[in-house]
């Protein structure tokens, strides 16, 4: 069906997650951060599926499986919090979230 | 066989009744407390009854009988089960420790009623009673030791029951750092005999060293190591100074503890260790002399005290010297008798005495009673008959059981005339400080103020112990009786298998030898038989002449002989030798060295040291948290790649 | 050249596309047209009327009035996300189309071989029309958040909620099809329903899976904003909903993709619970294969008819064209060969219609809910049923393995 | 067959594009387009892995549900453009460099390693069934399975918990 080596994927999805690191450090938003994360989440799971390709085996399917799923926790969890942030104070920017340091 | 088979239960009985007692008493009514505290020990007491029971129908070859329950510690070849052991030896010390630790138990409902923290008070009583049961009943010197720090521990937490009152704090302080001492010298003697025998259960080692002979001077240091422990639990001496101070505590736990069971571990232990002690002859003569000199010594200090429990505490530490000289003199029956007998006609004593002061409302001086014959005659006569036990007036169980010691002194195995001197010399004093006692409390006016001290006889639940136990004293050593009309002694008969199934060779029981043919000084010897008998009639005369006949002399003497007097009435001075000797030095190079020295400058040292450390590198890792998420995420982020290139640089290494 | 002549596959899937495309539009004008004439008569009105015979050009007139209406863009909208969302919707809405098998896969296309009456043929089809869906919120809900307005904003936010709750029922209502079918595959699970009870009661999934099929149709008509679920543009509170600012073609592609979405469900209806292109008959009526051809040549015969009688002028010619239209078509379809072919897309095609009309009927006559009274009844009353069928199902399916082990 | 190839460049190429315009743009909204982007690009991608069922999970869970909450936060806050960020001192001197440094590396690692070579292209295996799947997932991987729905459990709870106004 493809003649793509799996190798290529996994050049894509460290590039993808690169990226999502990229955007996690520099993104001040606390939403855009968290889509950061669900991007690196995504590159993970694009090796995944080509490791399941390359070894021939469906386990990599499951795991990508079970990963969304737990992205999906987190994110009602996460946006949740973030709007009870926006209600509390009214920036989302993480420069004005200090409050850890205290 | 239920018990047999079941050993752990008896020991499983007081255990939980202090548990039940300790955890929820302090809500509970006195009367539920009662219940389980009695119930418990009486429990224990049937279950004793019903061992002895199956412990006669079992043939000789399954004795000493060995219950294993599980392995408790393996370290190498240092393996250790918690296991129990029945043989005569444990039978006699089971029935006496939980037959007369009910009947105290009985007491105690009615002495302390009135007093707080009574859960308290009953649950460290049956925690006690849990371990001197497994004291007794140890099957390896490790158990054993078990019971034996644990009976220290509840000592000293029932010497300090009144631990608002600064001296009952100190005595017990006092009791447990004393005991130390000795316990010290007993754990090396542990060590050492794992050492040389390899083992630690009691068969293995008498089973070794009966089979190849090791050299005498281990042996020697091994017993010497392990008396040291019986001088300090057994309050001989030096250490006996903690045993008077102890009486600090309730009446009844001296009863328990300081008469009848506690104190007596240390010769229970010789006892117990006799294959070894047979064979080291000096270890032998030190325990006579320490026995002997100890049995005179206090009973000298016994003569000129006042507190009516002072008294009794020095006159059972000379017992206890009598009952050392015994197994020192290798009559280890004779001394586990006067164990048995002692613990009955002292526990009665101590009773009585508590009675009597429980009567004058907590009066402990002697000088202060007087004439208490007719106001509490039942506490008179029980503590009567225990005098005359005591003493060792024939008929009474204290007469047997002395007598024999006395007997094996004078011309046992390892006879030695100077000990039977210093015995004889014991037992006439004894007989006069008891009577003494007796007659200063009992007999003559009353010397207390009539109008504020109304004098009334103890309730049932006192007085039933105290006549049960007059009865066993009268009773309790007619074991021995046939013996004084050539016939034999079924207490030692009884024993006999204990003492000589691992004895050497050339010991044979002690009365063979008494009833040796007659060489002149045999004839000597059997010649002076009676003179114990006849000096305790001296101290009964003495007394009565002293105290009820001419109740002046005594002071005239204490004015003529002042020097000596005053020497008596302080002890010789020796706690304070002892304050000199030890207690200051310690105390200085404590607050000295390692208070000054080791803990603030060295130990703080550290402490406040890496604080501060701690606290500087801290104010310049705050840099760090910047509250800033992102840079958080870029650690993090450092963090990982710096992970994935070690990862890598490995992963390449093994493929490469 | 050559590049075409290497993938035949790839050319005849465009040119399947293409058509479809046309078809699907000519459709979706035309299903214009039919609401409102059928609404019409419901409130008996005459509906459209003058564009043309019955108003037949009037999707025509409309579609030209929105191509060449001024398009307004509002200055203070987003203006990437505002393009982009009628795009999506609508591209989206078709996309969906693609996966339906609108004919058995037998019927082949002669040189390249592949099926003729789908564009594509996965076997996870039921899964990807979904997926599709699932994606169609964002449409609205970016229509709604770009144009940067009150209303809009209500309208987006409010069908993006509805889509997502009812997303939920309406996924879970179909399981229960799955599990009886046991494939995710349409031209499977149609198959699975051929046969008959009783010789002549279809074994669509419809009879077991009633319960299943209430759900999925109102869940359906939700996902789709219609009445009574339309609260998105309900004109009294909130304007137009969630395309109040847009005008124009822009309006018109989210107009056309809401058509396209009813089409979409009621080809899922159709192929989930009745038998997709399965003829209801038993196969021994060997006269039904004619029907097709017979209806439309009835259809021209009406025509006929009406063209004669009623219309005048410039109305008469195109009704005349019409039926001419039906009658050759009707003639075409009676020849057997066509009408073999002819038969799977004529039984589908039949059955969306049904579904359609009921669709409008209801527009026609039911009232609309109360917001909350929506989202009550989806989360408190809608999940929960379907829910317990697709508990049902599994149970009743696994009962014999239950039974002997 | 030169389809696949055009397939994957594409998507590469659209992923990559989606994840930088995730970084560059300021609306959050665009963002979240951008991330819709990559993840439909890898869902085709998965397709072409011979993945479906993943494929139609990833859209219909990552892109259909969990995207759509975002973009639902997002208009509901109905937030303000973020200021361009100026680089902390970490963020750029550690930051850049090293996040460009992973990905180029790391690039260039996997293209080379032996590794990578010896997994080819898995070309031979017809696309993974559903149904084999599921199998694995409910036999062998049963009892995760359930606690994921669990943590779903909890998860929805907690976001109630905060969600709701408390009087």
């Amino acid at each position: 069906m493809s003649v793509i080596p799996v190798s290529w994927y996994l050049v894509l999805s460290a590039i993808l997650f690169g990226l999502g690191v990229v955007a996690f450090v520099f993104k001040r938003n606390v939403i855009t951060i968290f889509m950061s994360i669900e991007l690196m989440l995504n590159a993970v799971n694009l090796a995944f599926v080509a490791f399941a390709r390359a070894h021939n085996q469906l386990d990599g399917l499951v795991f990508v499986f079970f990963v969304i799923v737990v992205a999906a926790a987190e994110a009602a969890v996460g946006l949740a919090i973030v709007i009870m942030l926006a209600q509390h104070r009214q920036s989302l920017s993480v420069e004005r979230e200090n409050l850890l340091k205290f | 066989m239920p018990i047999l088979d079941h050993l752990w239960i008896i020991l499983a009985l007081p255990l939980a009744g202090a548990a039940i007692n300790g955890l929820f008493g302090k809500r509970w009514p006195q009367s539920a407390v009662n219940s389980v505290a009695v119930g418990s020990v009486t429990l224990a007491f049937l279950a004793v009854a019903e061992l002895v029971r199956e412990f006669t129908l079992l043939a000789p070859d399954q004795i000493p009988y060995v219950g294993r329950y599980f392995t408790w510690m393996v370290a190498g070849p240092f393996k250790v089960d918690f296991s129990l052991q029945v043989d005569q030896l444990t039978v006699v010390m089971l029935l006496t420790v939980s037959f007369v630790g009910m009947l105290i138990h009985i007491y105690s409902t009615g002495y302390m009623a009135h007093e707080g923290g009574y859960y308290r008070f009953f649950s460290y009583l049956n925690l006690f009673m849990f371990f001197m049961l497994t004291l007794v009943m140890a099957a390896n010197l490790i158990v054993m030791f078990v019971g034996w720090e644990g009976v220290g521990l509840c000592s000293y937490l029932l010497i300090g029951f009144w631990f608002l009152k600064k001296s009952a704090a100190d005595a017990g302080k006092k009791a447990f750092i004393t005991t130390r001492v000795g316990d010290f010298g007993f754990t090396v003697g542990v060590l050492l005999v794992f050492a040389t025998f390899g083992s630690i259960d009691f068969s293995a080692i008498f089973k070794a060293v009966a089979a190849n002979p090791i050299s005498e001077v281990t042996l020697t240091t091994i017993c010497i190591l392990l008396f040291t422990g019986a001088i300090g639990k057994s309050a001989q001496l030096p250490l006996y100074v903690w045993l008077p101070d102890a009486m600090e505590g309730p009446t009844p736990v001296s009863a328990l503890i300081h008469a009848a069971t506690m104190v007596t571990a240390g010769v229970y232990m010789v006892a117990r260790m006799n294959p070894l002690f047979s064979r080291a002859p000096i270890a032998m003569l030190v325990v006579a002399i320490v026995g002997a000199v100890t049995a005179f010594y206090s009973a000298t200090i016994g003569l000129v005290q006042t507190d009516i429990k002072k008294v009794l505490a020095y006159s059972t530490v000379s017992q206890l010297g009598y009952m050392f000289l015994a197994c020192g003199v290798g009559s280890y029956a004779a001394g586990i008798f006067h164990l048995m007998t002692h613990a009955f006609f002292k526990g009665l004593l101590f009773l009585a005495a508590g009675s009597v002061i429980h009567a004058m409302g907590g009066e402990q001086d002697m000088m202060k009673m007087g004439g208490l014959r007719s106001k509490i005659p039942i506490t008179y006569w029980t503590m009567f008959i225990a005098t005359l036990a005591i003493a060792g007036i024939p008929g009474f169980a204290g007469f047997f059981s002395k007598d024999e010691i006395l007997e094996a002194a004078k011309s046992g195995p390892n006879a030695n005339l100077i000990l039977w001197v210093l015995g004889v010399a014991g037992a006439a004093l004894t007989s006069f400080y008891m009577f003494r006692l007796v007659f200063l409390t009992f007999f003559g006016k009353p010397r207390y103020d009539e109008h504020h001290i109304h004098v009334h006889e103890s309730p049932k639940n006192m007085t039933i112990p105290l006549v049960i136990l007059a009865i066993f004293s009268i009773f309790g050593g007619w074991f021995a009786a046939p013996k004084l009309i050539g016939g034999i002694d079924y207490f030692e008969k009884f024993l006999a298998p204990v003492f000589s199934m691992y004895a050497p060779p050339m010991a044979e029981p002690a009365h063979v030898l008494a009833e040796s043919t007659a060489s002149p000084e045999m004839e000597l010897l059997t010649a002076l038989t009676g003179v114990p008998v006849i000096v305790a009639v001296l101290g009964l005369l003495v007394a009565w002449w002293l105290y009820i006949k001419s109740p002046e002399t005594p002071k005239r003497w204490a004015q003529s002989l002042r020097g000596l007097y005053l020497l008596l009435l302080n002890k010789y001075y020796v706690d304070e030798i002892y304050a000199a000797l030890f207690v200051r030095p310690l105390l200085w190079l404590s607050t000295n060295v390692l208070w000054h020295g080791v803990d603030e400058g060295v130990i703080d040292g550290v402490v406040n040291g890496s604080a501060r450390v701690a606290r500087a590198s801290g104010g310049q890792l705050r840099r760090l948290q910047s509250g800033n998420t992102r840079s958080y995420a870029s650690w993090v982020l450092i963090g990982a790649i710096g992970f994935s290139v070690l990862l890598i640089a490995l992963y390449v290494k093994v493929v490469h | 050249m050559g590049f075409i002549t290497q993938h035949p596959v790839l050319v005849a899937s465009v040119i399947k596309i293409a058509v479809l495309l046309f078809i699907v539009m000519t459709a979706l004008a035309y299903l214009t047209w039919a609401e409102r004439k059928i609404i019409a008569h419901i409130q008996s009105r005459w509906g459209p009327y003058f564009v043309g015979a019955h108003g037949l050009l009037q999707p025509l007139a409309d579609g030209l009035k929105f191509l060449f209406k001024e398009d307004i863009t509002p200055p203070v909208t987003d203006r990437l996300v505002y393009t982009l969302a009628p795009f999506l919707a609508l591209s989206l809405a078709l996309t969906a189309i693609a996966l339906i098998p609108f004919g058995p896969p037998s019927v082949l296309i002669p040189v390249v071989g592949q099926q003729a009456w789908s564009i594509t043929d996965i076997n996870i089809g039921l899964l990807l029309v979904f997926a599709i869906t699932a994606i169609g919120v964002y449409g609205v809900a970016l229509a709604g958040w770009s144009s940067n307005s009150k209303y809009p904003l209500m309208g987006g936010l409010r069908s993006s909620a509805q889509m997502i709750s009812y997303e939920v029922s309406l996924t879970m209502s179909v399981v229960g099809v799955v599990l009886l079918a046991g494939t995710l595959n349409f031209n499977e699970i149609i198959k699975g329903q051929s046969g008959y009870w009783f010789h002549f009661i279809p074994r669509w999934h419809v009879i077991p899976q009633v319960i299943g099929f209430l759900c999925y149709f109102t869940a359906a008509i939700a996902e789709t904003n219609r009445v009574p679920f339309d609260l998105p543009e309900a004109e009294t509170e909130l304007v137009a909903g969630f395309h109040t600012e847009y005008s124009s073609f822009k309006f018109a592609m989210f107009f056309m993709a809401e058509y396209a979405n009813m089409i979409t469900v009621s080809c899922l209806a159709t192929i989930l619970f009745f038998g997709g292109w399965l003829s209801p008959f038993p196969d021994s009526w060997k006269w039904q294969i004619f029907l097709p051809g017979a209806g439309l040549v009835l259809l021209g015969i009406y025509c006929a008819y009406d063209t004669l009688t009623e219309m005048r002028g410039i109305a008469r010619l195109q009704l005349a064209v019409v039926t001419l239209l039906a009658l050759g078509g009707g003639l075409l379809c009676l020849y057997p060969p066509v009408a073999q072919v002819i038969q799977g897309p004529f039984w589908f095609t039949t059955k969306i219609l049904v579904i359609l009309f009921f669709y409008i009927w209801m527009r026609g006559t039911l009232p609309r809910f109360r917001y909350d009274q929506l989202m009550s009844f989806g989360w408190k009353l809608l999940l929960p049923v379907s829910l317990a069928n697709l508990v049902v199902t599994a149970f009743v399916m696994i009962w014999p393995w239950l039974r002997h082990g | 067959m030169i389809l696949p190839l055009i397939i994957f460049s594409l998507c590469a190429l659209l992923a990559v594009g989606g994840a930088v315009a995730l970084i560059l743009s300021r609306e959050p909204i665009h963002s979240a387009l951008a991330l819709i982007l990559v993840m439909v690009s890898l869902a085709v991608l998965y397709l072409l892995l011979g993945a479906p069922f993943v494929a139609a999970v990833q859209i219909i869970v990552y892109a259909g549900a969990i995207m759509v909450l975002f973009v639902f936060v997002i208009m509901l806050l109905n937030m303000e453009a973020e200021e361009r960020t100026d680089f902390s001192k970490i963020a750029k001197f550690v930051g850049v460099p090293l996040g460009l440094v992973l990905i180029v590396w790391a690039a260039y690692w996997l293209a080379h390693s032996p590794a990578a070579s010896a997994m080819g292209t898995g070309a031979a295996m017809e696309p993974s069934s559903t149904r084999e799947l599921s199998k694995q997932l409910f036999r062998q991987y049963l009892f995760p399975f359930e606690a994921t729905s669990i943590l779903i459990l909890i998860a929805l709870l907690g976001a109630l918990v905060m969600a709701r106004k408390e009087e």
